[in-house]
């Protein structure tokens, strides 16, 4: 049950991925890297319940942080030109 | 928190680990304490070095008294633990590095001051005291990964250092070295792996009993193969020296002093224990014909290293291709591996320290009173800096190897070395190479004592102060340039404990 | 030979990251493209580590009720001090490559090169000399 | 950024819980995955975080540099004073044990708490030590990269 959920997600993936590397304007590239990430975070979580192992949820919610906060740095450095 | 007697005892038996956290907090504390007021960082760079070079020099003792020390770092047994040893090998290093070190800062001072803006000084010398306990903790540790971590925790201080110069070329030469030295950094610590899944231990010790039994699996080979590399190219061996000439022509002129009196050294030290302590002598000369390709390199580094020198104008730019020179010394008496000449190359690590050393600061205290780096520019300095070209003058016979001075000592010893292994045909290298010294030297004491002024120096002309360089930076040069003539002279203690240190590292 | 590329496979990898990296630092020209190269070159380093550390159906090496075994934690802690020098490696380079941008106004190395070379070999700057001596 | 009231508010609302997320990290980070190093990278990021959302200035004045140079050397100098204590206290570099003092000597199941509760608030110290350090040289690296005036 958790594998095929697993690897639907990894499938899923896959498919942004394509976007992200074809992605006509940068909008596209930025959002699927987002969305990878979200996907990872539920492959990290997932992959806890594979190994029965609850201490992988504290990585995950940390990797959800971090690309929470590469998105929105990326973001205003496009807007802005800088990080200040 | 009592402090009975038993404080005494365990802080006396943890001199190893106070070698290297002393500098260590001193280095954090100086961006703290310079808040006060800003020489602060001086006095506390001196001091710790100081505390270190005493502290070696009593752990120095203790190993020629009562043999090999050992120290568990938080008592955990060595092939889990990490394990601080200190033999008479390393011992030795250490106090010269240690005594090189505290010589170097107490002449700093006013170096610094004039080179380093002023709201930076707190953090060089923090970086500076980072690079000291570095280059200590490369020497001491008795494991091989914690080897790698100084190994880069040097390198990162190192490049700091090294892009304070004021020249924008220092960035460069940073850069440069960055590049390179993290591709030796990390071929070594791949080779460290290598070992690792070879026998599953990092401990030197450990190591060094379990790989005899495995000589000949393809691991271990390329195991050191890797770590050779990357060794050789942070000691700036010849063909993978190219990033040397600028880091130390660039760099402020104290870091210059420290890191030819030092850094490179401190590799060639660890290249000869990973060679001698971690491997055997019969893996190197036997299984790997490894010696017989390092003859070959330090010989190519001897002959081009002076060569080289011989066309540059910069004097800084010359030193450090002398040190290119000078290098293949210290590992042609390793590759020879017969007891003399291995008691030859460890002496020219002190002697090339003193001398290296000397003459770096020689050309820092030129540097702070004129300006003047190019050769030409520095004629009839003679008359305006006696003292201090004196001491040039000293460190430059004792380059070349003139008897009565430090140089010719281990030149010596490495001769000997050589006929005594039947290799006669390295002596005319030494002599090829002590001749070239020789010429490039003698161009810059020609230019400073047998011609006229030049006119650079004339603008500089002004009645109301002395030409000499400031007391503090003149002692310490003129200092060492008399241990250069009294190691010369009266060589046998150190001659003593690297002889032993030589037995110890060949086995027998 | 199917075994040897199959069954090594870790190794096949971590050697083709190095080269990667390794190209990246010899031949590139901007400074943080070998920057880059210089972290996937690392990055080689660490996939070996981490790679050899595995033990044939051992578990996450953190301790757990369910027992079982564990791969072998060493190469991983060994790691991690090798990823904070990485790190503090590349925060340096990038100190250093602002730097340089801002005293030379290109971060590509063969026009530093020729600007160096424009440059020459002048003396160190020492505004203070004159007013000493 | 003054028009991005979103991010602001949704910054404004996340960052004590990313904090507290560190903290619990770099507590638990004997006996679970993380510790000081990942504790500080999450303190460091909830920094960040502000900064991007807040703009220098107003970061400038909640972490201001003295408080970073501070920092940058308290998490070193605890990590190394823990040491000297152990040393101080009769042990060898880090043996936290000895941190316990009398307490921990004899036998009997006092002692071995005692021990005990010392292995572990040494590890603690270091780990808080570690976590004060990594965070501030984060906050540093930004704040200096992100610049763009002319300081030099």
């Amino acid at each position: 049950m958790f594998y095929w959920a697993a690897i639907i997600i990894i499938l899923c993936a896959m498919l942004v991925l394509y976007r992200a590397i074809k992605g006509p304007i940068i909008c596209d590239r930025v959002l699927a890297i987002n969305a990878i990430g979200t996907k990872a975070v539920i492959l990290i979580a997932l992959s806890g319940y594979i190994f029965e192992r609850p201490h992988f949820l504290d990585i995950a919610l940390t990797y959800a942080l971090i690309n929470f906060i590469a998105t929105i740095a990326f973001q205003k450095y496009r807007e802005m030109g800088r990080l200040d | 928190m009592s402090f009975g007697p038993t404080t005494f005892i365990s802080a006396a038996g943890s001199t190893p680990v106070l070698v290297i956290v002393i500098p260590l907090l001193a280095a954090m504390l100086a961006p703290i304490v310079s808040r006060i007021h800003r020489s602060v960082g001086w006095y506390l760079a001196t001091t710790a070095t100081f505390i270190a070079f005493l502290l070696s020099l009593s752990l120095l003792y203790t190993v020629i008294d009562g043999g090999t020390v050992s120290y568990r770092m938080g008592s955990w047994a060595p092939p889990m633990g990490i394990e601080y040893v200190v033999s008479y090998f390393n011992g030795f290093v250490l106090a010269v590095i240690a005594f090189i070190s505290f010589i170097i800062t107490l002449y700093g001072k006013k170096s610094v001051e004039q080179e380093i803006p002023e709201q930076k000084i707190p953090f060089f010398y923090s970086a500076y005291l980072l690079f000291i306990a570095g280059i200590m903790g490369i020497v001491i540790t008795g494991d091989i990964f914690n080897l790698y971590v100084f190994v880069e925790i040097t390198a990162l201080s190192g490049y700091a250092l090294i892009a304070m110069g004021k020249d924008r070329k220092a960035l460069m030469a940073s850069y440069n070295y960055l590049i390179l030295g993290t591709i030796g950094a990390t071929f070594l610590v791949l080779g460290i792996g290598y070992l690792y899944i070879a026998t599953g231990t990092l401990n030197m010790n450990d190591l060094m009993q379990r790989l005899p039994e495995i000589y000949d699996s393809t691991t271990v080979i390329t195991a050191f193969a890797f770590i050779m590399v990357g060794l050789c190219l942070k000691l700036a061996l010849f063909p993978l020296h190219i990033w040397l000439p600028n880091v130390y022509t660039y760099s402020p002129s104290i870091v210059s002093a420290l890191m030819a009196a030092t850094s490179t050294k401190v590799m060639a030290f660890v290249l000869l224990r990973i060679m001698f302590t971690v491997f055997t002598p019969e893996f190197v000369l036997e299984v790997v014909p490894v010696t017989k390709i390092l003859i070959v390199m330090s010989c190519v580094a001897i002959i081009m290293g002076s060569l080289i020198a011989l066309g540059q104008t910069n004097i800084k730019r010359m030193l450090a291709y002398s040190s290119i020179g000078q290098i293949g010394y210290i590992t042609l008496g390793a590759a020879i591996a017969t007891e003399t000449a291995m008691t030859g190359s460890l002496i020219h690590i002190l002697n090339h320290a003193l001398m290296k050393g000397m003459l770096f600061m020689v050309v820092g205290a030129v540097v702070y009173k004129t300006g003047i780096v190019n050769i030409k520019d520095m004629e009839g300095l003679g008359k305006r800096m006696p003292w201090t070209m004196a001491a040039f003058t000293i460190g430059a016979m004792s380059m070349i190897g003139f008897p009565f001075t430090v140089g010719f000592i281990s030149k010596w010893y490495l001769a000997t070395g050589a006929i005594g292994a039947g290799m006669w045909y390295l002596v005319p290298v030494l002599l090829v190479s002590s001749i070239m010294t020789a010429f490039y030297f003698w161009r810059v004491v020609e230019s400073v004592y047998f011609k006229g002024r030049s006119a650079r120096i004339d603008t500089l002309k002004s009645p109301h102060h002395s030409d000499e360089a400031p007391f503090g930076m003149v002692v310490t040069t003129l200092f060492l340039a008399g241990l250069c003539i009294y190691f010369g002279l009266w060589a046998s203690g150190p001659v003593e404990v690297a002889k032993n240190a030589a037995a110890f590292l060949l086995g027998s | 030979m199917i075994e040897i590329i199959l069954g090594k496979y870790n190794y096949w990898i971590y050697i083709a990251l190095m080269m990667i990296g390794f190209y990246a630092m010899i031949a590139k020209e901007n400074l943080v493209k070998k920057i880059l190269g210089m972290n996937i070159f690392q990055t080689g380093v660490i996939l070996l580590y981490v790679s050899i550390s595995k033990v044939s159906g051992g578990t996450v090496p953190i301790i757990w009720d369910k027992g079982g075994p564990y791969d072998n934690p060493l190469p991983h802690v060994l790691m991690l001090t090798a990823i904070v020098v990485s790190v503090s490696t590349t925060a340096v380079a990038l100190a250093l490559i602002v730097r340089i941008y801002k005293s030379y106004g290109t971060i590509e190395d063969d026009q530093i090169v020729v600007i160096n070379s424009h440059d020459g070999d002048k003396e160190i700057p020492s505004e203070k000399a004159s007013t000493i001596i | 950024m003054s028009e991005h009231i979103v991010i602001k508010r949704v910054s404004n609302f996340i960052i004590p819980f990313i904090q507290l997320f560190s903290l619990y990290v770099i507590a638990h980070g004997d006996i679970s995955p993380g510790g000081g190093f990942q504790g500080g990278v999450i303190f460091g990021a909830s920094i960040i975080l502000y900064v991007i959302a807040f703009g220098m200035k107003d970061g400038r004045t909640r972490i201001s540099e003295i408080l970073t140079d501070f920092m940058n050397s308290i998490g070193v100098l605890l990590f190394a004073g823990i040491g000297l204590a152990c040393v101080i206290m009769g042990g060898a570099y880090l043996e936290y044990t000895k941190l316990a003092g009398s307490a921990g000597e004899g036998h009997g199941s006092h002692a071995e708490h005692a021990l005990h509760l010392a292995g572990h608030l040494g590890i603690y110290g270091i780990e808080i030590g570690i976590g004060i350090v990594v965070a501030s040289v984060m906050i540093t690296i930004f704040f200096e990269t992100a610049n763009t005036q002319d300081d030099d």
